[in-house]
C-alpha cells in the first residue's frame, strides 16, 4: 500500500465520519459546522479525483456560501430547537428507515464497482474541439461553449431562485434591503477580518475568473470568492445590502444570463446556431459573457444569502 | 316515398337530433327565453318526421365524419322514437310555461331541453360512442328534472336517480369498451360489434354488463329501486316524459346491444325468470301504494319485466325478428304511461263530470296496458305473442296480464280518492296536452301495428278470449285488494332503495379510513420511505425481468 | 446508429425549438429587470409570441410528420446538446401557451401593481415566475439531453413553489417548504440516475442513448431512481403528501397552472424515459407498478376528494385522483394496443389540463365572490354566479369521463387498450373512478343548485368567468379530436414500441 | 483499489447517509443539510464517472465535471430559497415543523389569495 493510498483511505474515512456528524450530531449547529469541514475535505477529495475546477467550486460554493447560509441559518433557528421538542420517530421506523437507505448504498455502491475501469468518455471529443474555443481548459469549454444551454438556463434559476427568496418578505418592506443595518461599530473581529481578506479575495477571484479559460477556475469558481468576500463585509457590518429596488442591483443579477441569453441569440445570428460562437471571435466572445456572469454570481450569492428584504425601502 | 327518404334522410335524422340543442342554444341566448319556450315542443318535430319515414319505408343513416358519429333509423328504432317524440312534443306545449319567472324554472328549461336531445338520440345513434353520448344525455341532466322543487324528497330522490344512473353509465362503459374491443377491424358500429361480440373472448362478461346497465334504466328487479322514489318525487311532466320516453333509452339500449344472432339459451332463461319477477313484483308492491304517481311506477316496474321476458325469449332462440314486436310493446307503454301520468294531473285539477271523464280515460288507458280490447295494450299484447309463445311462459304472460288488471283498478280507485287540487293546479295548455296524449294513446298504436302485423288479427274473438279471462281474474284480485283496506302492508316508497341507502350510508364509514390512511402517508418520513419503496422496486422489477 | 443520425440533423422550423425556451426565460430577466408594473406588459406581450412559436413547432412536426430537431451551438450530441420535437412535445407545447394566458388573463385583476404604488411583491413575483414555468415546460417538453432535462426540472421546481407561498400565510409558506424538500428530493434520484447512465454509456442525448441501453443494473437502478424522483414530482401517490396543501392554498391563478401544467411536466418526463430512453427493456413489470400505483391514486384520491370540506382542497385531491389515470398506460406499452393507450394517457393530460385549470379558476372566482370556499356553505351559489358553475361543471363532466369530453376520449381509448391487452383490472379502476368523481361533483354541484343564495361580496367578473369557461369547453372540445391527431401523437414514438411482445 | 474506486465508495455512502437524514430527521433545516450531503455524493459518483473517463491526455472526462459544477450552482440556490422559507416560517410562525397536523387550520378559503 502506498502512502497515496493510506491517505486515500485516510481522507475517505475522515470523510465518511464527518458525514455522519452532520446527520447524527444532537444540535443543528454543531451539524451545520460539521458541514463546512466536511465540505472542506470533500474539496480534497475533488483534487485527488483530478477534478480542480470542481474541487475549487465545491470549497468555495459548497462548502464556503453554503456553510455560512447554513450556520447562519442554525444560529437563528436555535430558539425554535429549544421550544419544541421535535415528533421524532420509533426505534422500530428508524430501523426500517436505515435499513432502506442501507440498500440504496449498497445497490449503487455494487453499480459503480461494476463500472468499467476504462468508462465511456467525451474527452477526446472535448479535446477534438477545444482548438475552435480558444480555450485551454476544457472544463470551461464544455460550460461556455460545448453546453452553454445548461449554463444559461442555470443562471436563470439562480435569478428564479432571488426572486424565490425575495417572494417571502413582508409587502411593506419589498424593494427595501435585506438583513441587518450597517452598524455604527462594527462587529470588530470579523471587521478585522475583511479588511484583511477583502481586498485579497478580490484579487484572488479576478485571477481565478481570468486563469479559467486555460487552466481550473472560471466564473464559477472566481464569482463564488467575491461574493464570498462581500458577504463577509456584510457580516462585518461593514457595508450593509443593497436596497432590492435598486436598478444596479437588479441589472447585476440579470446581467451574466442576459448577456449570455444575447449572446446566443446572436451566435444564431452571426455564427449559425444559438449560441455558437463565430470562429475566430470565440475566446473573446467567452470571455465577455464570463465577465458579466462573474459579476452576477458575485452579486447573487450574497444576496440569496442575505434572505429576502427586512427594511422598509427609504422613499 | 323513399326517393323522398332517401334524399332527406340524413337531414332529417341530424335534424331529430340537434333541433333540441338549437332550441336550448336560443333559449341561452339572452332575451330569446320566451320564444324559445314557445318553440321547445316543435323540437321533437324533425325526430316525428324522421319516424314515420322509418316505419314506413326503408331504415335511414347518416354519417357525421367530422364529429365522428353515425346515426341510423330503423324499423324498431322507428317506433319507439315516434312515440317518444310524440310525448315530448305533446308535453313541452305546457311543461316549460308554468313556473316561468321561477329561478328554477330556466334550468328547469335547459335540463328539459338537454334530456329532449338525449331521450330522442338514443334511438338513432348507431355507433358505441354517439351512443354513450346521447344516453349520458337523456341519463344525468334528468336529474334537475326530479329534484328542481328542491323539496327533501325531490333532493333525495335525486340522488338516488344520479347514483344509479352514474353506476349504470360506468357499467354500460365498461361493456362498450369489451365490445369495441372484441371487434378485430376497429369499428365502433354497434351493429357491427354486437355481431363480433358473439365470437369474442369477452362475450359473456360484455353480456352481463348490458343487462345489467340496461336492465337499471328500465328497473329490472333487482335494480328498480329508483324509479318509484323518482316518479313520486318529480312533477308530472317529467315523470310523464321520464317514465314514457326516458326508460326506453333502457329499452332500445336491449335492443341494440343484445347479440341476437347467436342463441344464448342460458343468457335467454336467466332474463325470462328476472322478468317475470319483475312483472309479478312490480305489481304487488305497487298495490299496496298509497301514492297514484308512485303505482304508476310500480306499474312501470312490472311492465318493463314483460319486455325482459319478451328479450329473454328473442336471446334463447336468437329470434331477430324480436326487435321490431318489443319495440312495439315499448312503443305503447310509451304513450299509455305518459298519458296516465298526465291523467293523474289531469283528475286532481278537474271536478264533477271532467273529473268522471278523466277518470274513465285513465281506467281506459289502465287497461289498455293490460291489454283491454280495442286498445293499443291489446295489439302490443298481439306484437310479443310470438316471442312468448303458447307454453308456460305465455301463461305466465297471461297472468301478468291479470296483475296489471289488479294494479290498474286499484289506481283508479285510488286516483277517484284522491283530493282535487282545484283548477289552479294545473293550465288550460295542460288539459289539452292531457287530451290530447290520452287520444293519441288510443289511436296511434292502431296507425304503428302494420310495421308488425295486421290489425285484424286483433279482432279476432277467438284470440279476445285470451286477453279476456286474465282480466276477470285482475278485476277479482283488484277487489280483494281493495277490500282490505288499510290492512295492506305499508311498504315504503321504492322498497329495496331503503337497504340500499342504508348501505351507502355504512360505506361512508370508511372515509375516515381512508382519511387517517391519508394522514398517515403524508407525514414526511412515510412519505421518504415510500419515495425509497418505489425506487427500490421499480429497480428490482427491471431487474427481474430480464 | 442510422436512426441515432437522422435524429441528430437539425431539420426545418427547428430554429423554432430555442426559441420556444428562449423567450419566456428572455421574459423572466426582463420582468424582473424592469419590474413593476410593466413586468405583467412583458409577460402579456410575450405570451402571444410564445403561442405563435408552439404552434409554429406542432405545424412543421405535423408537415413533416418527423420529429424536430435543432442542434445548439453546433455541437452534435454527444458532446453539445439537441433540442428534439415529437408530435407529444408538440401538444404540451401548445397546451401550455394556451393554458398560462388564460391564468395571466384571470390574473390580471387580483395580482396587479396598485397605480399608487411603482412596484408590489406578489404582482412582480406571479409575474416572473409564470414566464419561468413556461420556459422551464417548454424546456421540458422539448430537451433531448436528460442532465439539460434535469435544469428544466430544477427551473420548473424553483419558478412553482415561491407562486405557493406566494401569500405569505404560515401555512402556504409550510406548504412551499415541504413541495421544495421532497422535489429536491426527488431532483437527487434524477441526477443520480443521469450520472449512472453517463458512467454506463457516455452519452445523455436520449436518441443516442435508447440504442445503447442494455438490461443490466445500472440502467436499472437509474431506471428506478430516476422514475422515483419524476414520480415525487408529479405526486403520484402515495408520494402526494405535498400537493393537496400547495395546490389548494395558492392563489387561483396560480393553482391552474400548477395542477393543470407544472405536474405534467415531470410525468411527460417517465413518458420520455419509458417509451423513449427505455424503450428497448422489457417494461411490464416496472409498467404494472406504475399502473398499480395510478390505480391506487384514482381510488384514493376520488375518496379523499369526496372527504374534503373545503372546494379547492376537493379540487386538489382530484388532481391527485387524475394523476392516477396518467399512469395506467405504461403497462401498456407493448403490443398492438400500444398506440391507442399512448394516446389515452395523452389525451388525460390534455383534458386534464384545461380542464383542471378551468376548475381552479372557477372556484377562485367562487371565493372571492362569497368570500370563503367551504362546500357545505355554497348552497344556491350556482344561482347566482351560473357561468362560474357551469365553468366548474364542465370541467368536472371531463374528469368524470362522461361524453362529450376529452376525459371521456382519454378513458375509452386507456380502457379499450387495458382490455384488448388481458389487463381488465385498469378498466375496472377507471369506471370506479369515473363513478366517485361523479360523487364529489354531485356533492359541489346539487347543492349549488338549489337553496337560498349566498349574498356575494361581489359579483365574479365576466371576462374572469369567461376564461374560465373557455378553457372548460377546450377540455370538452378535445373529445372531437379527429384521428389525424392521433396520428400526430404517435409522431416521433419509436415503432419498436409495437414490436416488442 | 483505486482512488476513484474509493471515491465511489464514499459517494454511495453519502448517498445513503444524506437520505437517512432526509428522511429521519425531523427539523427543516437538518433536511437541507441531509440534501446537500446527499447531492455531494451524487457528485461524487459523477466524479468517479469522469475519473474513469480520463483519456486523450486529460486526467478526466471534462463533461461530467462540467455537470457537477452546474449541480453545485443549483443545489446551493435550492438551499438558499429551503432556508429562506424555513426562516419565514419560523418568523411567522414561531415554529418550523412540516408536520401536517401543526397546520391544522379552520379553513377560510383562501379568499384573501392576494
Amino acid at each position: 500500500m502506498s502512502v497515496l493510498q493510506a491517505l486515500d483511505i485516510g481522507l475517505a474515512f475522515v470523510v465518511f465520519a464527518v458525514a455522519a456528524w452532520t446527520i447524527f450530531a444532537h444540535g443543528a449547529f454543531a451539524a451545520t459546522v460539521g458541514y463546512v469541514v466536511y465540505g472542506l475535505l470533500l474539496a480534497l477529495v475533488w483534487i485527488r479525483l483530478f477534478a480542480v475546477d470542481v474541487a475549487l467550486t465545491e470549497a468555495a460554493i459548497g462548502s464556503g456560501v453554503t456553510g455560512v447560509l447554513l450556520i447562519s441559518a442554525a444560529a437563528r433557528l436555535r430558539a425554535a430547537e429549544r421550544a419544541e421538542p421535535e415528533k421524532s420517530l420509533s426505534g422500530l421506523s428508524r430501523l426500517l428507515v436505515a435499513v432502506l437507505c442501507a440498500v440504496v448504498a449498497v445497490a449503487l455502491a455494487g453499480v459503480v464497482l461494476l463500472l468499467p475501469e476504462q468508462g465511456p468518455s467525451l474527452a477526446p471529443q472535448s479535446m477534438q474541439r477545444l482548438p475552435e474555443t480558444g480555450l485551454g481548459n476544457p472544463v470551461t469549454a464544455v460550460l461556455i461553449a460545448y453546453r452553454a444551454f445548461d449554463t444559461m438556463l442555470e443562471k436563470v434559476v439562480l435569478v428564479l431562485a432571488v426572486v424565490g427568496v425575495w417572494s417571502l418578505a413582508a409587502d411593506k418592506y419589498w424593494g427595501g434591503a435585506p438583513g441587518e443595518a450597517r452598524a455604527e461599530r462594527p462587529e470588530p473581529t470579523l471587521a478585522f477580518l475583511a479588511q484583511i481578506l477583502a481586498p485579497l479575495g478580490i484579487l484572488v477571484g479576478i485571477h481565478v475568473f481570468w486563469v479559467g479559460a486555460d487552466e481550473p477556475g472560471g466564473a464559477f469558481q472566481g464569482g463564488a470568492i467575491l461574493a464570498a468576500m462581500w458577504i463577509i463585509v456584510m457580516m462585518a457590518r461593514l457595508t450593509e445590502a443593497p436596497r432590492t429596488n435598486a436598478f444596479w442591483l437588479r441589472l447585476a443579477l440579470v446581467a451574466g444570463p442576459l448577456v449570455f441569453l444575447a449572446a446566443g441569440v446572436a451566435g444564431a445570428i452571426f455564427a449559425g446556431s444559438f449560441f455558437a460562437y463565430p470562429p475566430g471571435f470565440a475566446k473573446p466572445a467567452i470571455l465577455f459573457i464570463e465577465a458579466f456572469m462573474v459579476l452576477s454570481i458575485a452579486v447573487t450569492l450574497p444576496m440569496l444569502v442575505a434572505g429576502p428584504p427586512r427594511r422598509e425601502p427609504r422613499r | 316515398m323513399s326517393a323522398l327518404a332517401q334524399q332527406f334522410g340524413p337531414a332529417l335524422l341530424v335534424a331529430a337530433l340537434v333541433a333540441p340543442l338549437i332550441v336550448l342554444a336560443i333559449f341561452l341566448m339572452f332575451g330569446l327565453r320566451g320564444p324559445a319556450r314557445a318553440i321547445t315542443p316543435l323540437a321533437a318535430a324533425p325526430a316525428l318526421a324522421a319516424a314515420a319515414f322509418a316505419i314506413g319505408d326503408a331504415p335511414l343513416g347518416a354519417e357525421l365524419p367530422a364529429l365522428r358519429m353515425s346515426l341510423w333509423l330503423d324499423r324498431p328504432g322507428g317506433l319507439l322514437l315516434l312515440a317518444a317524440a310524440l310525448v315530448w312534443l305533446i308535453v313541452s306545449v305546457f311543461a316549460l310555461r308554468e313556473g316561468q319567472g321561477r329561478p328554477s324554472a330556466d334550468r328547469f328549461a335547459i335540463s328539459w331541453l338537454l334530456t329532449m336531445a338525449g331521450s330522442l338520440g338514443v334511438f338513432i345513434a348507431a355507433d358505441l360512442l354517439t351512443f354513450y353520448l346521447v344516453y349520458a344525455l337523456v341519463s344525468v341532466p334528468a336529474y334537475y328534472l326530479v329534484a328542481h322543487d328542491e323539496e327533501a324528497a325531490s333532493r333525495r330522490a335525486g340522488g338516488v336517480y344520479m347514483a344509479f344512473a352514474l353506476i349504470g353509465e360506468a357499467v354500460l362503459l365498461i361493456a362498450f369498451v369489451m365490445l369495441a374491443a372484441g371487434e378485430p377491424s376497429g369499428s365502433v358500429q354497434i351493429r357491427e360489434v354486437v355481431t363480433a361480440s358473439v365470437a369474442s373472448p369477452w362475450r359473456d362478461a360484455s353480456l352481463a354488463l348490458i343487462i345489467i346497465g340496461f336492465g337499471m334504466k328500465i328497473a329490472l328487479v333487482p335494480l328498480h329501486g329508483w324509479m318509484p322514489l323518482t316518479y313520486t318525487a318529480a312533477p308530472i311532466p317529467a315523470a310523464a316524459v321520464l317514465s314514457g320516453a326516458g326508460v326506453k333509452a333502457g329499452v332500445i339500449g336491449l335492443i341494440r346491444f343484445l347479440p341476437l344472432s347467436a342463441a344464448f339459451p342460458g343468457w335467454g332463461e336467466a332474463l325470462v325468470w328476472v322478468g317475470f319477477i319483475g312483472a309479478f313484483y312490480g305489481v304487488a308492491i305497487g298495490v299496496t301504494q298509497r301514492d297514484p304517481k308512485t303505482m304508476l311506477a310500480y306499474s312501470s316496474v312490472s311492465q318493463m319485466g314483460v319486455i325482459a321476458v319478451a328479450f329473454g325469449m328473442a336471446l334463447a332462440s336468437a329470434d331477430q325478428g324480436a326487435a321490431t314486436n318489443v319495440a312495439f310493446y315499448a312503443a305503447n307503454h310509451v304513450l299509455v304511461k305518459a298519458a296516465l301520468f298526465l291523467s293523474v294531473g289531469a283528475v286532481a285539477a278537474l271536478d264533477g263530470r271532467a273529473r268522471t271523464l278523466a277518470l274513465i280515460v285513465a281506467a281506459l288507458l289502465g287497461l289498455s296496458l293490460a291489454g283491454l280490447p280495442l286498445t293499443g295494450g291489446a295489439l302490443a299484447k298481439l306484437a310479443v305473442k310470438d316471442q312468448l309463445g303458447d307454453g308456460a311462459v305465455g301463461v305466465a304472460s297471461q297472468l301478468s296480464g291479470a296483475a296489471t288488471t289488479a294494479l290498474m283498478l286499484v289506481f283508479v280507485m285510488r286516483l277517484a280518492r284522491s283530493p282535487a287540487a282545484g283548477r289552479a293546479g294545473a293550465s288550460r295548455s295542460r288539459l289539452w296536452s292531457w287530451a290530447a296524449l290520452a287520444v293519441a294513446a288510443l289511436l296511434i298504436p292502431w296507425l304503428m301495428f302494420r310495421a308488425v302485423g295486421s290489425p285484424a288479427e286483433a279482432l279476432d274473438p277467438a284470440k279476445l278470449w285470451d286477453t279476456v279471462w286474465p282480466m276477470l281474474i285482475g278485476a277479482a284480485v283488484a277487489a280483494g285488494v281493495w277490500a282490505a283496506g288499510d290492512r295492506l302492508p305499508r311498504i315504503p316508497v321504492g322498497d329495496i332503495v331503503i337497504a340500499e341507502e342504508a348501505a351507502f350510508r355504512a360505506s361512508l364509514s370508511l372515509g375516515p379510513m381512508f382519511e387517517r390512511a391519508d394522514r398517515a402517508l403524508r407525514e414526511w418520513p412515510a412519505a421518504g420511505l415510500a419515495l425509497l419503496m418505489v425506487a427500490l422496486a421499480l429497480a428490482a422489477a427491471g431487474y427481474a425481468s430480464r | 446508429m442510422t436512426a441515432g443520425v437522422s435524429a441528430i440533423a437539425a431539420t426545418a422550423g427547428g430554429g423554432l425549438l430555442p426559441l420556444a425556451i428562449l423567450l419566456p426565460a428572455l421574459g423572466v430577466l426582463l420582468s424582473f429587470l424592469i419590474g413593476g408594473r410593466r413586468s405583467e406588459w412583458i409577460a402579456l406581450g410575450l405570451m402571444p409570441l410564445e403561442l405563435v412559436v408552439a404552434v409554429g413547432i406542432a405545424y412543421f412536426v405535423w408537415r413533416s410528420g418527423q420529429p424536430l430537431v435543432y442542434t445548439l451551438a453546433g455541437y452534435t450530441p454527444p458532446l453539445g446538446i439537441a433540442l428534439r420535437a415529437d408530435g407529444f412535445s408538440a401538444v404540451m407545447l401548445v397546451t401550455a401557451g394556451l393554458i398560462a394566458p388564460a391564468a395571466a388573463l384571470y390574473a390580471r385583476a387580483n395580482i396587479a401593481t396598485p397605480q399608487e404604488l411603482t412596484e408590489k411583491r406578489a404582482p412582480l413575483v406571479f409575474w416572473t415566475l409564470l414566464q419561468g414555468i413556461q420556459a422551464a415546460l417548454s424546456l421540458v417538453f422539448l430537451g433531448g439531453d436528460l442532465f439539460n432535462l434535469y435544469v428544466g426540472l430544477e427551473l420548473l421546481t424553483f419558478a412553482a413553489v415561491p407562486l405557493v407561498s406566494l401569500d405569505g400565510r404560515p401555512e402556504t409558506v409550510a406548504a412551499a417548504l415541504r413541495y421544495l424538500l421532497f422535489a429536491l428530493f426527488g431532483s437527487v434520484f434524477y441526477l443520480l440516475g443521469v450520472a449512472l447512465l453517463y458512467g454506463a454509456y457516455g452519452t445523455l442525448d436520449i436518441a443516442l442513448l435508447a440504442p445503447l441501453i442494455r438490461p443490466e443494473p445500472a440502467v436499472w437502478l437509474a431506471a428506478g431512481l430516476m422514475t422515483a424522483g419524476l414520480l415525487a414530482k408529479t405526486a403520484l401517490f402515495p408520494l402526494h403528501l405535498w400537493l393537496p396543501p400547495a395546490h389548494a392554498n395558492a392563489p387561483a391563478a396560480a393553482s391552474a397552472v400548477l395542477s393543470g401544467l407544472v405536474v405534467k411536466g415531470s410525468f411527460f418526463l417517465v413518458v420520455r424515459l419509458w417509451f423513449d430512453v427505455l424503450v428497448g427493456l422489457p417494461g411490464v413489470i416496472p409498467g404494472t407498478i406504475l399502473a398499480t400505483l395510478g390505480s391506487a391514486a384514482i381510488l384514493f384520491g376520488s375518496v379523499l376528494a369526496l372527504r374534503q370540506a373545503r372546494l379547492k382542497l376537493l379540487i386538489a385531491y382530484s388532481t391527485v385522483a387524475q394523476i392516477g389515470y396518467l399512469f395506467i398506460m405504461f403497462p401498456l406499452g407493448h403490443g398492438p394496443w400500444a398506440a391507442d393507450a399512448f394516446s389515452g394517457g395523452v389525451m388525460q393530460a390534455l383534458s386534464h389540463a384545461f380542464a383542471k385549470a378551468a376548475m381552479f379558476l372557477s372556484a377562485g372566482l367562487i371565493a372571492e365572490s362569497v368570500g370563503h370556499d367551504r362546500i357545505a356553505e355554497l348552497g344556491g351559489a350556482a344561482r347566482v354566479m351560473p357561468v362560474t358553475f357551469l365553468a366548474l361543471g364542465l370541467g368536472g363532466l371531463s374528469l368524470m369521463g362522461l361524453p362529450p369530453s376529452g376525459g371521456f376520449a382519454a378513458k375509452w381509448l386507456l380502457m379499450k387498450a387495458s382490455v384488448e391487452a388481458g389487463q381488465w383490472v385498469w378498466a375496472l379502476v377507471m369506471a370506479a373512478g369515473g363513478l366517485l368523481a361523479g360523487g364529489y361533483l354531485y356533492r359541489v354541484l346539487a347543492p349549488a343548485l338549489s337553496g337560498e343564495s349566498p349574498q356575494l361580496k361581489k359579483a365574479p367578473a365576466r371576462g374572469r368567468e369567461r376564461v374560465a369557461l373557455v378553457l372548460a369547453l377546450v377540455a370538452l372540445l378535445l373529445a372531437f379530436a379527429p384521428p389525424s391527431f392521433f396520428a400526430f401523437l404517435q409522431i416521433g414514438r419509436p415503432a419498436a414500441g409495437l414490436a416488442l411482445q | 483499489m483505486t482512488s476513484a474506486t474509493l471515491a465511489g465508495l464514499v459517494g454511495a455512502a453519502l448517498v445513503g447517509l444524506g437520505l437517512y437524514g432526509l428522511i429521519a430527521n425531523p427539523q427543516p433545516l437538518r433536511k437541507i443539510l441531509a440534501f446537500n450531503l446527499m447531492g455531494s455524493g451524487v457528485f461524487l459518483v459523477f466524479g468517479i464517472v469522469a475519473r474513469k473517463g480520463a483519456a486523450a491526455g486529460l486526467q478526466a472526462d471534462p463533461v461530467p465535471q462540467a455537470m457537477v459544477i452546474t449541480g453545485i450552482v443549483v443545489a446551493f440556490a435550492a438551499s438558499a430559497l429551503a432556508v429562506a422559507l424555513v426562516l419565514r416560517l419560523f418568523e411567522a410562525a414561531g415554529q418550523a415543523t412540516l408536520d401536517p397536523d401543526a397546520w391544522a387550520k379552520p379553513p377560510d378559503g383562501g379568499a384573501g389569495a392576494e
